[in-house]
């Protein structure tokens, strides 16, 4: 059967395992799992852009979040606590009302996208070219980035020093 | 036979709720940050998806999704550096504890 | 008679100089000045009473109205205004008179009696300002513009009997005077508030045709006007005030509580006289009806009385009744058939104007000599203040109407009237007159014969009972005496007066002529009353009296204590009006209304705090707010749009 | 130039001087500078006003001027003056230039409170020269706003308490009356914010009139101390200072009445006549029941202001029996209670001063003790029990005469009831009057107290000499709203 196709099935795992990775990220209850979890859920997510052929972007993916942001969480995890603190739930009350409404929203948005009607006509299997993907990022013309480009340098400069002036101790 | 449009976003709907259940219900600043994450990485595919099944030749979505993950990894230096000087100043990363900015 | 005006300025004057400079007067200065512009005052009545009556009958053989001034003062709509003027017509030339003559010696007497007193200048500063509000009552030209200064009359009244203003008795009796006549002048204002709509003016002469169109209203009108008037001149049951009234000083009380301001009631329905007899009369009788009980009820209770101040007030309500009754006893504005009791009434004003006056300033003397206003205290005064002795005596013959003082002339036309209207009423007034006469010379017996208090407790002193030496009575000086005889005098000559040739019920001249039946009748009553005085007190207790004494024991003591009508008024005042009707309303306005209000404030606030953990500052719980309030958005658009 | 403007310049003139004036010297300089140009600025625009009227000038309002402000909702910064207004601007420049003397000796923050009585004064002066609706409902607000802070900082007693629940009364009276503004804005054809043009045009719908005069008439019947929004009164009065509490009750609740006449019954001339009798019946009520009230009082201020309540509800009960000699009674009886209530929280801030309590229970024989504020208060008690003589009188009379030649058995027995209301006065003002003037001073402390300083006199003297001048001659008030009265009328009773 088509519908069971290669593709198919290869999202149909890694979809069934970004889930479960992420449902145990935020129901574990020791901090190194969460953070564990969550490196499996970046590298799924990485394997989505992977899938749709945009490899560069899924290059990006891994080095910045699984390699650089994830880094982050574990030296603050472990920073903190060794690990050890445990990651509990607030009360019954909120927690029932945050899984209500999570649920809710959840059915409410997958109700609207399987009603919805989205086209799937216009997808080719080519990809992006480093090279368009390069000018874009430098160019001036209409659809390039180099103003975003260069405002995010500066705001990552600007995190840089507020994180260290942030955590630098008096 | 290409995945339909559909399924990806069905998977980034759940990884968003997923987040979002984490956000309401954990007490842990870096849980917290998690959860946050996985919000963001939700978005982010449904950035890439649109692009890659609405407007191909375009790559708004593509530049939107990498300028996202760049500001996630800014957002999350300063966060982390803002929860480590909460833990240094009130001993305890609980946001039960946290009610000092309150008053 | 452009020089009336001055009647009115000069008091005026004398009023704001001495209340505005006069504390920085010596005492002497202050009395003069005072005196003197009462003087001028006077002098210029007596030539505007000469002019006025000189000046001769018009052709229809009456005297004719003058308004030397009339200007609108307030003007209220297209018909209405309150106009300020000078009316004058045989009663306001009587009235002016009466009060310039009494007001004079009461003035003179002052400066005697008040000597050396704290805020002597104040009393002449009141005194002036009282004659002022009298003498524009008298000659107003409108029933407004005697409303004002009927007011301002009840003030000065009010500011006077308050003048002692720390005694603790002398308040509570200046606030009640105000009070009472105040309550009553309410009646007296929705009078004239009826009367200025159906009559369309506020004149004492309003055209027939308006008073025939309204009907009915007019005697309600006028009805109301008469308990303004009885609140006044001290109507049962608004008379509570008087007795206590005495707590102000004495001449005071001569001028005010028995000469002049007391008479106003019996003046106003004189004023609207007219009125009464043409659209009212049946109101006449129910004011003859309230004379006849008030008089009565006074001259029984005057009889118990051990205070010879409150005797005299007594004394004076039922003679103010006598003038009502001899008011409500007419039947038409004829002299010679039904009308006689105006005259009646107005001559007795007069001759009681000077006796009483004469009287209370006798009691003056009295008290000032003994310091006390208790008889107990008094006895064989006689001996020590002979001037004060014989102007007293002269007083209570004349009041117990024998003959040829004054009282009896009036008197006499009073009963007349009384007779021709019902013999009943007429037998009644000849008892109360009896009464008087019984009274009056009780109170004579106990202050000037029987044993002396003095010489009871020099006798003590002598013997070494009490320590110290008892204050000899003198004779008052000059200042007090002088007006004492000339009151006197007046109240011996004035029964000879032709007063008839002056006022009438319908102007024209009356000559006064004694009904032989009743004059033998009352001369007979009043001869028998003072005998039975003289036997009962002219050596202190005779057994006659002790034998009464016990006979009626619950009777004399319910009269002593006025048949506790002031108690029925505290009680309504107090209990009813104070306790029922103010707390509960400042009660219920702190508790009910005022609470709906806070309720309100409090409501918000709470409602407040309910909501305000939702503002709790958590992230978490917003978010998930926030959620659920998108998704309900949504969740509309889905469904709705 | 105009010169009503004066009365907006001068006070933001003197806000301008205090703010740069040093020292308790100087801030006084100012003010009594300022409020005297405000005063011979008043009695210029009165004699000027009354002599404009005899050489003829019939024009409903003179010395009109107008600036367009917002030009998409009509709002404009109109002008002018009809002889209620003249009467009100008179009385507020007395009551704002005795005021000033009351508090002459005002501390803490003596320049903060004389900024904020400025411009208190001000949204006074605008709410009584604006013709236009909007401005003088912002004016309005202007004159609310400065109470709170004038009550809450300076006051005594539970003042935070009172300032709050003053304000907030009167902010929600303002609600309303926002609405009713609205109302008759869009009611009229949503062309102009102006009283007069809206009142030639007469066009708004009598279904929309029944909604929004009981609004407007309500939201400024809650400053005119209409029953049952009075509750503010008491506690406003007993806790502000004693220049706040004279301008309060002697100027601001007369916006209240002066507000009713003026939009509520004059815009809305059917729904007025209509719907009159519910609040001549709350106003006959808030007469005889303030009165009432104030029988049983102990603290002096609570006295007067329930007093307050039972003259100002006078004042509306008055305009709403709609004859021309009524509300010409009402508009005598605005001036004269302005002016005797201020005489009397003038008297009552002064032996507060002394004597630090207003209980009379606790005070006796200050007559010995400060005679010139007993016999002051003595005059003042006898002004507002309607002595002849003196304004309230007047006034009084003109209300009685008026209302009585209103149509109708209803009118006129209100009327008998409302009568009743004088007796009632009397009975609390010598209650007051003998507990604590007469008698015998007990209070040791009370006996070394002195009398009357400089300033305090003038402004008893000065209040006393208003309160008479206006008892004795009533006629040129009379002249001086004649116009302005009949106008209204005619659109009241065509």
């Amino acid at each position: 059967m088509e519908l069971l196709s290669t593709n198919i099935l290869i999202f149909a795992a890694l979809a069934l395992f970004m889930a479960t990775a992420a449902f145990a990220a935020v129901t574990t209850s020791r901090m190194m799992r969460a953070v564990t979890y969550l490196l499996f859920v970046l590298f799924g997510t990485a394997g989505i852009y992977f899938m749709l052929h945009y490899t560069f972007l899924g290059a990006v993916q891994i080095i910045v979040y699984a390699g650089g942001i994830v880094v982050l969480f574990i030296f603050a995890a472990l920073l903190i606590g060794k690990g050890t603190i445990d990651v509990t739930h607030t009360s019954k009350m909120r927690y029932f009302a945050g899984l209500l409404t999570s649920v809710s929203g959840m059915l409410i948005t997958l109700y609207l996208i399987v009603t919805g009607g989205f086209s799937t006509d216009k997808f080719t299997a080519d990809g992006v070219p480093m090279k368009v993907v390069g000018t874009a990022l430098m160019g001036t013309d209409k659809h390039n980035y180099v103003l975003t480009f260069e405002v995010l340098s500066i705001l990552l400069l600007a995190c840089m020093v507020g994180a260290i002036m942030i955590a630098r101790k008096k | 036979m290409i995945v339909p449009a559909e399924f990806y976003l069905i998977l980034a709907t759940i990884l968003f709720f997923i987040g979002v259940f984490g956000f309401f219900t954990r007490r842990n600043l870096i849980s917290l940050l998690v959860s946050t994450e996985l919000m963001l990485n939700a978005v982010d595919i449904n950035f890439a998806v649109f692009n890659a099944y609405s407007h191909p030749e375009q790559l708004e979505g593509f530049f939107f999704t990498m300028f996202g993950i760049g500001i996630a990894a800014a957002e999350t230096a300063v966060a982390i550096a803002i929860i480590i000087n909460v833990f240094r100043n009130a001993k305890s990363i609980h946001i039960k504890n946290l009610r000092n900015l309150k008053h | 008679m452009d020089f009336t005006i001055l009647i009115l300025v000069l008091p005026l004057v004398s009023f704001l100089i001495l209340g505005l400079c006069g504390m920085k007067m010596p005492h002497k200065a202050a009395g003069i000045i005072g005196t003197l512009s009462l003087a001028t005052v006077t002098l210029l009545s007596y030539i505007t009473a000469a002019l006025y009556f000189g000046a001769g009958r018009t052709a229809e053989g009456i005297f004719a109205t003058i308004t030397p001034y009339n200007y609108c003062w307030l003007p209220l709509n297209g018909t209405l205004s309150i106009d300020m003027g000078i009316m004058l017509d045989p009663i306001s030339v009587m009235m002016l008179i009466v009060i310039s003559t009494v007001s004079l010696m009461v003035h003179i007497y002052s400066m005697g009696y008040m000597k050396g007193e704290r805020g002597f200048q104040r009393y002449y500063a009141f005194l002036s300002l009282f004659t002022f509000s009298m003498l524009g009552l008298v000659v107003a030209t409108n029933i407004f513009q005697m409303y004002v200064f009927w007011e301002l009359v009840g003030v000065s009244s009010y500011l006077l009997i308050g003048f002692y203003y720390t005694k603790p008795e002398a308040i509570a009796a200046s606030k009640k005077a105000f009070i009472v006549t105040r309550f009553a002048d309410l009646f007296f204002l929705i009078g004239i508030l009826l009367y200025g709509y159906y009559a369309e003016t506020f004149s004492f002469t309003p055209p027939e045709a308006l008073l025939v169109a309204a009907g009915g209203v007019i005697p309600v009108a006028l009805g109301l006007m008469f308990v303004g008037g009885a609140g006044k001149s001290a109507m049962f049951p608004l008379h509570i005030w008087l007795p206590d009234a005495m707590e102000g000083p004495t001449p005071v009380s001569a001028l005010i509580h028995a000469a002049t301001m007391v008479v106003a009631g019996v003046y106003l329905v004189a004023r609207m006289f007219g009125l009464f007899i043409g659209y009212a009369p049946e109101v006449l009788h129910i004011i003859a009806y309230v004379g006849l009980f008030t008089a009565l009820y006074a001259a029984v209770v005057a009889c118990a009385q051990t205070d010879i101040k409150r005797v005299l007030a007594f004394s004076t309500i039922s003679q103010i009744a006598f003038m009502m009754v001899a008011l409500g006893v007419c039947t038409s504005s004829d002299p010679h058939s039904g009308g006689l009791g105006y005259m009646a009434s107005m001559f007795h004003l007069f001759t009681h104007a000077m006796f009483k006056g004469l009287l209370f300033l006798g009691a003056g003397a009295i008290i000032h000599a003994v310091h006390s206003n208790e008889k107990s205290q008094m006895g064989g005064l006689r001996r020590y203040m002979p001037v004060t002795h014989i102007t007293f005596l002269i007083a209570c013959l004349a009041i117990a109407g024998i003959p040829p003082f004054s009282g009896f002339f009036s008197k006499d036309e009073i009963l007349a009237a009384c007779y021709s209207f019902s013999p009943m009423m007429g037998a009644f007034m000849s008892l109360i007159a009896a009464l008087t006469a019984f009274y009056m010379f009780r109170l004579y017996y106990l202050i000037f014969w029987g044993k002396s208090h003095y010489e009871e407790q020099l006798a003590l002193y002598k013997a070494g009972a009490t320590a110290h030496e008892p204050h000899k009575p003198h004779e008052a000086p000059l200042t007090m005496t002088l007006p004492l005889v000339i009151l006197a005098a007046i109240s011996v000559v004035a029964g000879f007066i032709p007063f008839g040739e002056f006022v009438s019920s319908n102007g024209e001249p009356y000559t006064i002529h004694l009904d032989y039946t009743v004059a033998a009748t009352s001369i007979a009553l009043a001869v028998g009353a003072i005998i039975l005085a003289t036997i009962m007190y002219k050596s202190g207790e005779s057994r006659l009296t002790t034998a009464i004494n016990s006979r009626m024991g619950a009777f004399i003591q319910a009269a002593y204590h006025r048949f506790y009508m002031d108690e029925i008024w505290l009680f309504v005042t107090k209990k009813i009006i104070f306790n029922c009707i103010s707390r509960p309303i400042a009660w219920f306005d702190r508790n009910v209304i005022d609470a709906t209000m806070d309720l309100l404030a409090t409501a918000t606030q709470k409602l407040g705090n309910i909501l305000r953990p939702m503002q709790s500052g958590n992230i978490q719980s917003y978010s998930v707010w926030f959620l659920g309030g998108a998704l309900i958005i949504i969740l509309t658009l889905i469904f709705f749009a | 130039m105009n010169i009503l403007n004066l009365f907006v310049v001068i006070p933001l003139m003197m806000l301008a001087a205090l703010w740069l004036s040093r020292g308790t010297r100087q801030i006084r300089t100012v003010m009594v500078t300022g409020s005297t140009l405000l005063l011979a600025l008043s009695v210029y625009l009165t004699v000027d006003f009354i002599a404009q009227r005899n050489a003829g000038v019939t024009a409903a309002q003179l010395y009109t001027d107008s600036w367009c402000w917002y030009p998409s909702l009509n709002i404009s910064y109109s002008i002018g003056v009809d002889g209620i207004s003249v009467a009100m601007i008179l009385l507020s420049s007395i009551i704002v230039f005795t005021g000033t003397f009351a508090s002459w000796n005002v501390r803490p923050h003596t320049k903060d409170f004389f900024l904020w009585y400025v411009l208190l004064s001000l949204g006074v002066y605008g709410f009584f020269i604006s013709t236009d609706m909007f401005a003088m409902f912002m004016f309005y607000e202007t004159a609310l706003i400065p109470m709170y802070l004038l009550i809450g900082v300076w006051g005594s007693g539970k003042k935070e308490y009172s300032a709050m629940k003053l304000t907030l009364m009167l902010m929600g009276g303002s609600a309303f009356l926002l609405m009713g503004i609205l109302g008759i804005y869009y009611g009229s054809g949503a062309t102009t914010m102006n009283i007069h043009e809206i009142a030639a045009k007469g066009n708004i719908p009598v279904g929309l009139q029944y909604i929004f005069f009981p609004m407007t008439f309500v939201g400024f019947g809650v400053l005119g101390a209409l029953f049952p929004f009075h509750t503010w009164s008491p506690d406003g009065h007993a806790s502000a200072p004693t220049s706040v509490s004279m301008l309060h009750a002697g100027v601001l609740m007369k916006l209240g009445g002066y507000g009713c006449f003026r939009i509520a019954m004059y815009l809305m001339p059917q729904a007025a006549n209509d719907l009159a009798w519910i609040f001549i019946i709350l106003t006959t009520i808030s007469v005889v029941y303030g009165a009432l009230s104030a029988i049983s009082q102990t603290d002096l201020k609570y006295i007067n202001a329930y007093s307050s309540v039972s003259h100002c509800g006078l004042v509306l009960f008055a305009l709403l029996m709609m004859t021309r000699t009524s509300c010409t009674g009402a508009i005598l009886q605005m001036l004269s209670h302005g002016l005797m209530t201020a005489l009397f929280f003038a008297l009552i801030g002064m032996i507060y001063g002394r004597t630090h309590t207003r209980d009379i229970r606790q005070m006796q024989g200050l007559m010995k003790i400060m005679p010139f504020l007993a016999v002051g208060y003595v005059i003042a008690g006898l002004a507002n029990l309607g002595l002849p003589g003196f304004s309230g009188f007047v006034a009084e009379m003109t209300i009685f005469v008026g209302s009585f030649m209103a149509d109708g058995t209803f009118h006129r027995t209100v009327t008998i009831i409302a009568c009743t209301s004088i007796v009632i006065t009397a009975v609390y003002i010598l209650r007051v009057v003998g507990k604590i003037l007469y008698g015998e001073p007990v209070n040791e402390e009370h006996k070394k107290l002195t009398d009357a300083t400089w300033d305090e006199r003038f402004t008893v003297i000065c209040l006393i000499i208003c309160v008479a001048g206006l008892g004795i001659a009533p006629m040129w008030v009379s002249n001086l709203i004649n116009n302005g009265v009949s106008d209204i009328i005619t659109t009241l009773k065509p």
